[in-house]
Parts: structure tokens; sequence; C-alpha cells
């Protein structure tokens, strides 16, 4: 196959039509190229960012082993705060983990058009912060290799698991989860996998022919997938409700003042909406600079976003206030206690650092120009997840530092070991994603040309006419 | 942790001493009879506890217990549940015994110290050898008097002994002084009843059936006297089957763990206890109070005494007094009691003779609920306890220490260097000794300066007996034997005493002429053979010594009342005598209170894990020394909980961190005994803390000649450094018990 | 495995704990005696000050008032063997479960050590072992093997000495009777030199402890949350007829 | 190629297997001993089980005889045995002979041997049938599930105690 004209891909033409048009112009092989270039070329930049997050995630690896041989008592955990960083984390990730379905599996229902160049991005996002989440359960154990007496098996002892646990639920929820994303991710991927293979060669031909199954693009095929897409974003909507609502519940079963809420399920659930979603905006920012998909990730579509997080982002605010409201009015001793140190107290600087940073995005995103601007997006998104990270940490940590008997309550300080173990993580994640987009086409292929289909230019006597197709 | 290499590697050596005594036929050899269990020992089971009586060396007090071996290996210890000073209970000292035992630090075998004192090189020695060497340099004296022998808590069997051998020997009797018993006042107690009711014997203060008890000064449900039977008879006042609940009152600077049991606590001036008696004792008299008919008998002894001076010379109201006489006198059974501090005072006789002074004015002596004396009877015999030797004693031998008249000094079960006030200059003073032998099972301050180890069992390894002091309301011994076989090769003080003896031949030979220890000990023992009043006896000798050892000592079955005869020194007014402190009022603004911590007592408990995580009832601090202030007094010196302050006395200073004490005169600091040891092994090493005693002055109240602990000033300086303390409390909770 | 067996036909006991509060006086004699008797680990001074000690018993210390008129007020605090335990439901393994007695189980060598029952008790009684426990030669002697000595990673806490309750029954079964009153302490109740501990079993009216439970005094560590615990409180501060 | 990973999973079954075996037959394998004693010469004699380990009816542990018990007989019976005069050896030094343990259970397990002997079980229902072996080796594995095995065929109203974890946990 030919080399592509790139001077033609990236002359700036003007055009009177809408900007959606854009795409309506290249031929199947002009996009093809488009999204396959920034995979197979590399720059020094790409091995630098690998190194620098293979060498956290190694750190942090060797910290996790420091941990296993010398017990959980190299964290900062004490009694009464049993549970720290690591929960923190966890509920984090498995937060982010949230809005990569929702965008992808919702929008797709409502056949939201502009959702198509996002989804893979949005999917992936969903499998590997699914991923990080999935390494605490194992990481706060300590004894790490005791994990397996959750997983009920058939043994002689007739030992079971207790599904009255809420940990029991967490495992359940977030293996299905896990496991539903990530075909998810892949059905969607076997088209563009077909398309790969016939544009590379050497590994990356043999890998992408294995990954295709053997696609060939026939009437049934594409019938069969989209069917298997339609089952699939339906199917995985309550999924991705129940999940949050499930970790929520692991606090919310409790005694424990503050955890003891029956909002905590929507609260979690939004939170992980708003947290996700904001995630996102910022790594598409990231990732069209990386890899100049410019063309296809436009303003409309930060645009979108930008407006769901605000939506999101203000439902969280009033789920908060709700709650808030509830535990004030409640006056519950404890928790009177936890609020007074939240606004005069120890825990003041975070729960301020919490308000503005989740508050203030909100007060952002009304306008236009900071949604379609992308340095402005990434700011504001960023901050909602600093924002939420803290509120989660308020919830486990704080939360725990008091109790109903004063004499028992404690302090906790995080631990080197904690940190890096957290870092591990958000590297590992970065690290996953990096890779990724070099391996996958990060813009779904198949689905933009679909897209393309319903904006055609037809010539009606001597005028190109723009029209829109109904498809599906 | 800290381990010196030198140590490490001679305790390497008879390792493996541990191997051979692990299996049950050993254990067999020696103990020939369980507790509570009779047969041939055929029947003890592998794995299955058998239970042997013995009595607990931690204080002074000699409870009765029980201790759980298991294959020949002690595993637990509990009260005997026979003996009727402590029915079965235990304190926390006496449970920790078994790590005295098994503690890792423990001496395996007799030393040398090379390399000098103080070099902690030590080389082991045969202990032949060492017995060799001993007797040589006993017999080379060139006059008896110039040896010396420095005892603490020494069991009963073992200062006769001693006092039999120096008494041969031509020297001087031994010097026994230990701070636990100086901080309880029991020398000072001792005296007083001596010249209250002309014996030497403390007196029992029955506070099971008492309705009114004033407590001054005395922490009798911690570390005072006979701890464990005294909260005992607390339990039996609170909810005892009268149904009454008891009305107690504590006088003292500090509020104690006891004073937070009583109803209430009256902080008074340091040294003022006396006051508060007379004055409590003269309302009585003025207003004829109580029904004890007249008390003109008695007005002689508050004729002296001006119940508005009194007032303001403790700083209680003149009304409180009035109310608390009232109390006390229409009380049926009533009881004062003369503490541990009062006699830590310059003016401790006086204090104490005036709190005693109450009893007799409304007839509370030999009454039930009141105070008495236990009753001798048969054990008379036994009780060669060892005087509680006065303070000035041991300043005479540390000058003579000093002047070198001294050339061979022993040290047995205490530890000087670390319990002397630093001022008395011990330390200095045993530089100056050409040979000094210590008999410590564990490497302590004083054994570091010695040239000679030649360690003793440890209590659970050892035969002996106790007669308890002050005892309790009948004759008893409580009797001590091996529980388990020794883990190392350590040896009896007593044997080694006997041996020496031996060696020397003559006199002291035959002022000593037992075999060994338990030969005499059989031979004491069967002076109570034959009595209808004990518990049990036997046809024959052989099985008397059997049940003694079963039952863990004698005792008479019944209650034998004693009712002490007052002396014609309450005939005469009472002193009035006023505290004297070390140190200018304006330099040293603050009364300096050590006082014994609940689980370290004066400090031999330090060595015991469980007793160094154990929390101070009161502050629920750990493994530390700290300083008590009151908030105000916190607050005025710009310093809070954790924040090191340096306490600074004429005679020394020491830094630790503060705790804000409610319940302390904001004129008075606070700081527990029992840290800051620099040997003593590795748990007693590890705790962060310093010794209060470097503060102490070492007077002594000049009429009884007892140590005055409680007699120097201290100021305060704010160091700015921070240092957390071990609690088991949340400072952030504040003491409080909900939010509610 | 507790749970997939038919409820015991056989009279099961319900044992707990009266606290008197009035007898209390703070000497933590119970502290040591739990220590020596449940092979219960020392942390050093380094863990005791952030937290990580491992007593099963404490003795809370309460402050009233201010000086001169104050107060302080002593209260052991160990497992409540609550009837409605919330650490029992949040455990995934079954490591902590109610057995028939009504005791508040835990089985160490089945604790994978999520701390989840850590989190779940407002009591805060649970100990974790943060490390493995240190026993330097000989103090190993000196364990009782009666009692499992835990590894690191594993939570423990008070079980009123399910080994002397254990050892009493079997005696009592192979005598053929039944285990008479006050023949099982534990043993803090052993030691406690006031008497301030009473233990025995509540499903017998005329037992000691049943009796006290009875007095007008008792009462229960934060009744309102509806744990329904087996230790029993008695008020101090009154006479108890 | 594709073939070729068929064998994967072949390897991994027998794997397993191979060391499921293995492992029993550790657990299974009769210990070395100080003295070669021979039960079955004992019980051939007529000795019953009780006559050496009589502390199995009123104690946790069944406990192995002290050398004086061996000497008691040994003392004249079959004196010219070289294995007899080992332990005639151990005798006169005066220690004890380090027998190794054959039956342990970990740390963790309560076990005792009084309440099972009263329930009438007989020494062959858990240690086999020691009588045929020469050198004494564990007749069962006794893990959990083979005590349960036993506990759970109880009469009805034990079961529940006999099932409570605490029956065996401590």
């Amino acid at each position: 196959m030919s080399e592509p004209d790139r001077s033609t891909l990236h002359a700036p033409r003007s055009t009177p039509f809408d900007e959606r048009l854009l795409l309506a112009e290249r031929t199947d092989q002009e996009i093809n190229q488009a999204v396959l270039q920034p995979m197979i070329q590399t720059g020094r930049g790409f091995w630098a960012l690998v190194t620098v997050l293979g060498a956290i995630v190694a750190w942090g690896l060797y910290a996790w082993g420091y941990l296993v041989y010398w017990g959980i008592g190299v964290t900062g955990k004490n009694r009464p705060v049993y549970w720290t960083l690591f929960i923190t984390t966890f509920v984090f990730w498995v937060g982010i983990s949230h809005a990569g379905t929702m965008i992808s599996a919702v929008l797709r229902i409502f056949k939201a058009d502009w959702r198509r160049p996002i989804t893979r991005g949005a999917e992936a996002m969903t499998a590997f912060a699914l991923m990080m989440a999935g390494l605490y359960p194992l990481i706060h154990l300590g004894r790490v290799w005791k994990f397996y007496w959750m997983i009920p098996y058939p043994n002689n002892r007739l030992m079971w698991p207790n599904f009255q646990s809420p940990l029991m639920w967490d495992l359940v929820a977030i293996f299905t989860y896990l496991i539903g994303s990530t075909l998810y991710l892949y059905l969607a991927l076997i088209p563009d996998m077909a398309m790969a293979r016939d544009h590379t060669a050497g590994w990356r031909y043999r890998l992408y022919r294995a990954l295709a199954l053997g696609w060939r693009g026939t009437e049934a095929e594409w019938h069969k997938l989209h069917r298997a897409l339609g089952i699939f974003s339906v199917a995985i909507i309550p999924i991705f409700l129940s999940v949050h609502s499930i970790v929520s519940w692991d606090f919310a079963v409790t005694i424990q003042p503050r955890w003891h809420s029956t909002i905590f399920a929507p609260y979690f659930v939004i939170g992980a909406v708003y947290s996700g979603l904001a995630a996102l905006a910022s790594i598409l920012v990231i990732v069209r600079r990386g890899m100049r998909l410019q063309e296809f990730l436009r303003a409309e579509h930060f645009d979108a976003l930008g407006k769901l997080v605000l939506v999101a982002g203000m439902a969280w605010t009033y789920f908060w206030f709700s709650g808030f409201i509830v535990e004030w009015y409640g006056n519950e001793p404890v928790v009177r206690e936890l609020i007074r140190q939240e606004v005069a107290g120890n825990l003041a600087p975070l729960f301020y650092l919490q308000m503005s940073a989740n508050l203030t995005p909100i007060g952002l995103l009304v306008f236009k120009r900071v949604r379609t601007t992308p340095a402005l997006l990434l700011a504001a998104t960023l901050l909602v997840n600093v924002g939420m990270y803290t509120e989660r940490a308020l919830i486990v940590i704080g939360s725990l530092q008091r109790n109903h008997l004063p004499f028992n309550w404690g302090l906790y300080r995080p631990t080197w070991v904690e940190v890096s173990i957290v870092a591990m993580t958000f590297a590992g994640f970065t690290l996953l994603y990096t890779l990724f987009s070099r391996i996958i086409p990060f813009v779904p292929v198949w689905e933009i040309k679909e897209g393309r289909l319903r904006y055609t230019l037809r010539r009606i006597g001597r005028l190109l006419v723009p029209t829109a197709a109904e498809i599906e | 942790m800290t381990k010196r290499l030198s140590r490490r590697d001679f305790l390497k050596i008879a390792a493996g001493a541990t191997a051979a005594t692990g299996s049950a036929p050993a254990v067999r050899r020696i103990v020939l009879e369980p507790f509570a269990r009779s047969g041939p020992l055929e029947d003890v089971l592998p794995g299955q506890a058998v239970w042997y009586a013995s009595t607990c060396r931690q204080c002074a007090a000699g409870c009765g217990i029980v201790v759980r071996v298991i294959n020949g290996r002690a595993k637990k210890i509990e009260g005997n549940p026979l003996h009727p000073l402590n029915r079965g209970k235990l304190c926390a000292r006496g449970q920790a015994g078994l790590q005295v035992l098994y503690n890792p630090d423990r001496l395996k075998n007799a030393v040398r110290q090379t390399g000098g004192r103080g070099s902690r090189q030590f080389e082991p020695l045969a202990w032949d050898d060492a017995l060799e060497t001993l007797a040589q340099k006993v017999s080379s004296l060139s006059n008896p008097d110039r040896l010396a022998f420095f005892g603490g808590l020494m069991p009963d069997h073992l200062y006769r002994l001693t006092a039999r051998l120096l008494e041969a020997l031509g020297a001087r009797p031994p010097v026994i002084f230990d701070l636990h018993s100086a901080l309880e006042g029991r020398a000072a107690a001792a005296q007083l009843s001596q010249s209250f009711f002309g014996v030497p014997q403390l007196p029992v203060y029955d506070l099971a059936r008492s309705e009114v008890i004033l407590s001054f000064g005395a922490n009798f449900l911690e570390t005072w006297m006979s701890p464990v039977a005294q909260s005992y008879a607390y339990g039996a006042l609170r909810q005892g089957q009268f149904g009454g609940r008891g009305f107690l009152v504590q006088f003292e600077p500090r509020l104690s763990a006891t004073a937070a049991s009583a109803d209430e606590w009256i902080p008074i001036r340091p040294g003022a206890e006396g006051f508060v008696a007379l004055g409590i004792g003269r309302v009585i008299v003025e207003e004829r109070l109580g029904h004890v008919g007249s008390h003109r008998p008695h007005a002689v002894l508050y004729q002296n005494v001006d119940v508005r001076e009194m007032a303001a010379a403790s700083e209680v109201p003149v009304e409180t007094l009035r109310r608390l006489a009232r109390i006390f006198a229409d009380a049926d059974q009533a009881v004062a009691i003369p503490g541990g501090y009062l006699a830590g005072q310059r003016n401790g006789r006086a204090s104490m003779l005036a709190v005693q002074a109450l009893n007799l004015l409304v007839a509370q002596i030999g009454r039930v609920g009141g105070v008495f004396l236990s009753h001798p009877g048969l054990t008379a015999a036994l009780r060669q306890t060892p005087p509680m030797d006065s303070f000035d004693r041991v300043l005479d031998l540390i000058a003579r220490m000093k002047a070198g008249e001294i050339d061979l000094l022993l040290i047995h079960g205490a530890n000087p260097v670390f319990e002397l006030p630093a001022a008395a200059g011990f330390a200095e003073a045993i530089a100056r000794v050409p040979f000094v032998v210590s008999f410590s099972p564990f490497v302590d301050e004083t054994a570091v300066r010695s040239d000679l180890i030649l360690p003793d069992h440890t209590y659970l390894e050892s035969w002996g007996y106790q007669v308890p002091a002050p005892g309790t309301d009948r004759p008893v011994v409580s009797s001590q034997q091996p529980v388990v076989r020794p883990l190392y090769d350590t040896r009896a003080t007593a044997d080694v005493l006997l041996a020496l003896a031996a060696r020397l031949g003559e006199k002291a030979a035959v002022a000593l002429r037992w075999p060994d220890e338990v030969a005499m000990l059989q031979e004491i023992a069967s002076d109570l053979h034959g009595s209808s009043l004990g518990a049990y006896d036997a046809e024959t000798l052989a099985g008397f010594w059997m049940l003694w050892r079963r039952y863990g000592g004698w005792w008479s079955e019944k209650e034998i009342p004693r009712e002490p005869e007052a002396t014609e020194i309450v005939e005469q007014p009472l002193p009035v005598v006023g505290p004297e402190f070390e140190g200018e009022p304006g330099t040293y603004p603050f009364y300096f209170y050590p006082y014994p911590s609940v689980a370290l007592a004066d400090g031999r408990g330090s060595n015991l894990p469980w007793l160094q995580e154990l929390p101070d009832p009161m502050t629920t601090a750990r493994w530390g020394t700290w300083v008590e202030l009151n908030p105000e007094t916190a607050r005025s010196l710009g310093v809070g909980d954790n924040d090191v302050v340096r306490v600074v006395s004429p005679y020394g200073e020491l830094e630790a961190p503060v705790v804000v004490y409610p319940g302390i005169r904001p004129d008075v600091v606070a700081i527990p005994v029992g840290q800051g040891h620099r040997d003593y092994g590795r748990f007693a090493q590890a705790a962060s803390g310093s010794n209060p005693l470097a503060l102490v002055a070492p007077v002594t109240d000049p009429e009884t000649g007892a140590l005055a602990w409680g007699a120097t000033r201290v100021r305060l300086e704010a160091t700015g450094r921070k240092q957390p303390l071990a609690r088991l409390e949340s400072l952030d909770g504040a003491g409080r018990e909900t939010l509610g | 495995m507790a749970q997939d067996v038919k409820p015991s036909a056989e009279a099961a006991p319900r044992w707990a704990l009266v606290v008197d509060l009035d007898r209390c006086t703070g000497c933590q004699a119970c502290v040591v005696a739990c220590h020596a008797e449940n092979n219960v680990p020392v942390a050093g001074e380094k863990q005791a000050i952030y937290g990580r000690w491992m007593h099963w018993i404490i003795i809370h210390r309460y402050w009233e008032g201010e000086y001169p008129n104050v107060k302080a007020r002593f209260m052991p605090v160990m497992c409540q063997q609550c009837t409605e335990a919330p650490c029992e439901p949040v455990c995934p393994v079954f490591a902590t479960y109610h057995n028939p007695e009504g005791l508040n189980a835990q089985i160490y060598n089945r604790c994978i050590g999520t701390r989840f029952c850590g989190n779940a008790c407002p009591y805060k009684v649970r100990t974790f072992n943060w490390f493995q426990p240190e026993f330097p030669e000989p103090l190993t002697e000196q364990l009782n093997p009666d009692v499992t000595v835990r590894s690191r990673g594993i939570m423990e806490k008070c079980t009123f000495c399910i080994q002397r309750i254990r050892r009493a029954e079997i005696e009592a079964r192979a005598e053929g009777r039944e285990v008479a009153d006050g023949e099982i302490q534990p043993a803090c109740v052993q030691t406690c030199p006031p008497g301030a501990l009473i233990f025995g079993d509540l499903n017998d009216p005329d037992s000691r402890a049943s009796q006290l439970a009875r007095s007008h005094r008792s009462f229960r560590l934060l009744e309102e949350l509806g744990t329904a615990p087996a230790v029993i409180y008695l008020k101090g501060g009154e006479a108890n007829v | 190629m594709t073939r070729w990973l068929l064998f994967i999973p072949l390897l991994i079954v027998a794997g397993i297997a191979g060391g499921v075996l293995f492992t029993r037959a550790q657990v299974l394998a009769a210990p070395e001993q100080p003295i070669a004693y021979s039960h079955r010469a004992h019980i051939e004699a007529g000795v019953q089980c009780l006559f050496c380990h009589p502390s199995a009816l009123r104690s946790p542990v069944a406990g192995i005889p002290s050398v004086q018990k061996c000497m008691g007989c040994h003392a004249v019976i079959e004196v010219d045995n070289p294995a007899i005069q080992e332990v005639a050896g151990y005798w006169e030094r005066g220690e004890p002979i380090p027998w190794v343990r054959v039956n342990a259970q970990p740390d963790f397990v309560f076990f005792s041997h009084q309440p099972h002997l009263g329930a009438s079980l007989s020494c062959e229902t858990c240690h086999g049938d020691v009588g045929s072996m020469t050198v004494a080796r564990p007749a069962v594995k006794m893990d959990m599930g083979w005590c349960l095995d036993c506990h759970l065929k109880q009469p009805e109203e034990k079961v529940a105690r006999l099932a409570d974890c605490l029956a065996c946990h401590k």
C-alpha cells in the first residue's frame, strides 16, 4: 500500500459547512492512516515517559514486597484507624472506572452521535482503572497469599465464605464489572483490529490477526456485532450502578459514625460518575495532544463532555449537601465532633481543599469557553479528581479517627510504603494507558466511518448539499 | 533492645543449660508434692497442669501464690486460694513474676568482671572458684568490721542466716534498705508501733469492716504495705454483705488511684497531714463528738492545738475539718491510716503519731473495723523479720565506705546505686571499696560496679519462708518452694553463705551448722509442728514438711484477734511539727512528689516487659517517665501534654514529658519512680525514662531517721522539645466517657 | 462452618461477665493476668506510642470536674461478646462468628486480616498483630500451651478465656455433671483483688452473675447501639441494696 | 503450534496431582526414631495401649512412657537385646529418650484424648492398626475434614457443639 499524501491530510481547508463534515471529505484510507500513524511512529518522548512510569511502578512493587515481608505494621494504620489510604485509593479507582461504561453504553443506547470518537478511550479507562482498584484488596490484606480464602470453592472442611459480608459482594461485583467491561471493550475493537491487520506487517500484523478473530466485515458479522454491543450496553448499566453502591455499603453497613448512612449508595455512584467523567476529559485532552488526534477529538466533544461533568458535579453537590444537612441536623454526638473537626479542627485543611476542589470546577464549566479550551478543561477536571480523592480520604480515614468512646480515638500518619504503593497504581494506570494507545487504535475507526455515513455531501443541481442519514 | 556485644558473648557460654531441665522426671526430683493433689507423682500427667504453692517475692507483703506447671515449665502464677492474706488474689506485679524467671537477661552462671568494674565484660566462673575467692577475701580481712552486708528485700530465713554469719564473724549486722519499703514508710511505721503499742510490728487496718476511713497519704490500693489484701478488703467495704459501702476520705497532694476510688479527695499541703489529724482530733475533743463517753483522758493530747492554725497550715477549711470530725467520730467503726507519704517528710513521726492518735481518740484500737496487730501466735519463733533500717544507717555505711573503712561489701536483693538518692553518693562510695560481691540474678546498676556476681535463684526457683508484714487477722507464715528446676547454673545465696561458713570454719561453721538451706528450713518449720491452731497438722515431721509446702505455708484455722495496748506516749501532748523542705521557695517554687509506680514499684519491675507495657491507672502512660502538672501550672509555664520540661532540684535535674494532670495541687510536681535504668536488662534499658531519685535530697526525719523522700523543692523549665508518651488514652478524647 | 449445622438441642449456657465498677480500683492486675493467660504479646514503646498495643482488656480512666473538685472513674473494657455483634456479619471468611454458647468467637487460623471487624466494633476492643510478635528466649517457655500464639496479620481479642471454659466443660462432662457456678473463672476474674469481676451463665437464673445482672445498678456499654453485650456493668457509687 | 498448547493444561494437572500425592506420602511417612521400637512386638506380647500411654484416659496427651516405665519391664525382659541395651544406656545416663513425635496437631488446634476415649472411641479409630506396625506411622492424614467427618456423624443434639469451630480451635 502507498504512503498517504500527508499534505492533503493536514492542509488547512476553509469549508462553509458544519465542522462535522470535516471528516466527510476524507477517504477511508486517509482516516485509517490518521489513526494508525501515531500508533506506529513512537517518538523519544514516549519512551522517556514509559521509563519514568516503569520506574515508579517498580519502586511501588518493592514497597509492596516490603509490606508483604514485614507485615501491615509498616503502614501508618493503627487502632482504631484500621483502613486508610489503600481503601481510599481503591474507592477512587472504582469511581474512575465508572465514566467509561457510562459514556459508551449509555450514549450508545441514546444514540448520542458525538460519543463515537471517545468511546474507546473511555472503555479502556474503565478496564485499567478497575485493574488498579483490584490490586488494593490484595495489598490491603498484607498476607496476600490468604486472599483465595474469599473465593468460594468446595473443600472437605465444608468452609464457605460469608456472603453476608460486603467484602464478598465487592468481590463478586468487581469481578463481574471487570469481565463485563473488558469484553465490551474488546467487542467494539474487533473491526478495528481487522483494519489494523490489513495495514500492518511484522509482529503487529500477527498480533492484530490474532485479535481480529478473522473478521472479514461481512454483513452477517456487522449484524452480530451490533446485536452484541446492544445487549452489552443494556446489561452493563445495572452492573455499573451496583458496583459502586456495593463499595459504598462496605462503609454504610457498619455502625461507625458517619459511615452508617443510607444515602451512601447514590452519593458514591454520583461521586464516581463525577470523578470518572472528569478523569475521562483530562485523559482525552492529554491523549489528543500526545497523539495529534485534533481532527477526531474536537471542541464539540469536549463541550459535550464538559456539560456532562457539569451536570454530574451539580448532582454530586446536591447529594453531598443532603447528606451533610441530615448529619448536621441529626446532631449525633460523634458526627457533630467530626463536623467540628472538619470545619475548625485538624481535618479542616482537607475539608476545605475537598470542597473548593469539587465546587470551583462547577463554576468554571458553566462557561462554554472553559469547556472548549483544552487547557482550561484539563485544569478544571484535574481539580475535580483532587477533590474527589480528598473526599474519599475524609470519609474513610477521617471518620475512623473518631468513634463512640473518646478514650479510643486515634490519629493516622501515612508512611512511605503506603504513599509509594498509591503512586504505583497511578503510574501503573498511566503506563497501561500509554502502551494501550500505541497498540490499539485509540479512535474507533469503524464507528467514525459509520458516523461519517450520516453526513454526506450530495450534489443537487449545482450545489453541494450536506445531508444527514438515519442509520442502524 | 540495647545489647552489648561483650555481654551477649558471655551469655552464649553455658547456653543449653535450659535444654536438660525440660523433661518431667527432672522436676519430680525437686518438687515432691504438688499443690492440692495427693498420691504418688506417677499421677502427674504429661501435658496436664500441676499447681505448686509458693510465696510471691515481688514486694514485702508476702502473698501466697500457686504456680501452674506443665511438663516442668511454669506457665502462670495465681493467688493461693487457701492463703488467708490474699485469698487467691494477686496484683499485676505478682502476676508478672514469670518474666523474672524467664527473663532473657538473667545471668546464667557465676561471673567475674574482667576489665575492671563497669566494664561489663564478664567471664564465667566455676562456683568452687567463686566460693574460694569469697572465703579467701573474708578470711583475709584485717578486721571483721571491715566487712559490710547490704540487703534489700530478703526472705526471712536468708536474713536470719546472714545475721548469724555476720555475728559469728564479729561484723556489724546487715544494713537493710529498699526503696519500695522507704516509699511506703515501713521503717517509720514500725518505729511508730514501737512507741505507740510497744511492739515493732506493723499495724493492720480493718478496712473491710470499717464505715469511715480517713487515709492520710496511704495509697493502700496500689503499693502500700499489702495492697492485695487491702484491695480485697476494699471490695468488701464497697459492696460487702452489710449493704453499706463505707466512706473513704483520702488526704494527699496528688490524686492517686486510691484517691480515685475514694469518696472524697482532699488536696492538702505536703507535710501537713499531721495538722489535719490534729485539727480533727481537737474538734472531736472540743465538741465531745462521738459516743465514747468522756474525752477528758485525751484532752491533754490536743492541749496546744488550735484548729484555725491547723486549718491554715494544711489549707483545709475549718468547716471541712469539723464536718469530717463529726463523720469520723459518729461512725461505729472508723479508722485513720497513717500512710507512706507522711513518713517521707521530715515531720514524719509527728504526723503519723497524730493520725494514729485519732484511732485512740475514737476508741478504735483493737476494735472490729479499727486498727489491730497481727497475732504472732506460734509464728513468733519465725518472726525474725529484717528490721526496716532507717536511712541514717545507710548514710553511716556510705560514710564508712567513703572513708575506706570497708574492704569487702556484699550486696543482696538491693540495687542501692539506683534506689538511693543520687546525692547520697553511694556510687562514689562503692568505688572506694576494694572488693564488692553482688548476689543479683541480673546485671543491675550495682552489680555492674561489683567484681563478682554470684547470681541467686529467682524466687520461683528457690526455697524460703516469710512472715507477712503487716500480716492479717491471724498468725500466718508463707512458705516458698521451687516450682521449677533452676533454669541456669545459679545458686541459692543461703547455700552460698552456708558453704562459705563451712570453708571459714570456727565460729562461723558452728553458727551455720546446717548442711544446706532446706535442712535449715525444715528445722525452722518444725517449730510449728504439732499445733492445734493450724489449718492442718501431721503425725510426723516429714508429713508436716510435706503439707507445709503443699499449702504454701502455715496459718491458723480461725481468726485470732489481738488488742494492742497504747503506751504512755499518748499521755502527753502531741508534738506539733511543721514540715521542712530542701531548696529555697524563691528559686524552687514547687514541692517535689516522687511516687511508686503501680507497675514498676520502685523500679525492680522495670525489666519485665508486661509491667513496662502496663498502663499507669491514672495517666495510662507506659514505658517512660513523666511529670504531672496541674493544668493551671502547665498553662502558666506554657507547656502541654508531651512537652518536655526540665525539673531542677538543688541536688540534680531531669527531663521528661509533661502529663497535664487535673488531680494535683498547683504547687506540686509529681514524678513516678521506677524508670531510668542504665543496666538491668534490655527491657529496662529500652524504656525512655529517667530516675527521679536524682532530684531527691538525702535528708531524714530527725525523729525516725527515715529517708524524707518528699522533702525536696524543685523548679521547672520548659525545653521547647516534644516527646510523645506511650499513653493508652487518646489525648483528643480529653478523658471524657462520652460526648453526650 | 458453624452456620450449616442445626441448632443445639443441649441447653447451651450464655456466658456473661459482670463488672462491678464500685469495686474496681483500676489496679491493672487483670491486664497482666490476661497477658499471661492468653499469650498476648508486648508491643514495645515505639508501637505503644502509635496506638499499636495489644491488651485484650484495658481500663478506661475518665475525669470529671476540675481541680480541686475533680473525680476520676475507672472502667475496664474488654470484648463485650455482643449478642448482636457488629463485627460478625462483616467478616468475609467466618473468622469471627457467634458460637452456640453465645460467645463471639475469633478463629485465628481462619483470619485473613481484612480488619473489617476492627472498624465495625464500636468498642474498639479488637487488636491486630501489626508485626510478628517477639518472645525473646526463654520467654517462650511461659507461653500457655492451651492458647494459639498468633502470628502477624491476625485480629485477636478477648475470648472470655475459652480454653478455661472448655477445660471446665470437659472435666464436668467426664464426671457426668453440670459445670458449677463459679467453677469457670477467666484469668482476669480469678485474679481481680477487689472482686470486681464476676463470670457466670446468664441462662441459669440462680448464678451469681445473673443475680447481679438483675441489680438496679446494671447497665451495658453503649446500650443504645443495640449490640446487646454479654458484659454487664454495675454502676459505681451506689449501695447494692 | 496449537497442538502444543494442549500439553500445558495436561502438565499443570499432572503437576498438581503429583504434588498432592507427594505431600500425602510425606505426611504418612514413618519418622526416624532413635531406637527401633516395634509396636507390633509389644502388642503381640499382649501389652495394652493404655499400659504405656495411660494419660490418654485423663489428659489431653497420651504421653510417651518415661524411661523409668520401659525399665520397669526391661530390667528383666529381653535384657540382651541390643535395642533394649540402648534404652538401658539412656536410663543409666538419666537422659530421656528423644522419641520423635508421630501424630501431631498444629498449634492452632485444641485436641484432647480424654473426651474421645470418654466417647468410647478405640485407639485404632484414629491411629490405625498400630499393632501391625513395626515402626509407628500416622494411619490417616489428620486434617480438619477428617475430624469433621466423624463429628458431624454424632447424635443430633451434640452436633452443634461438635461442629463449632471453638470445639477444636483455640
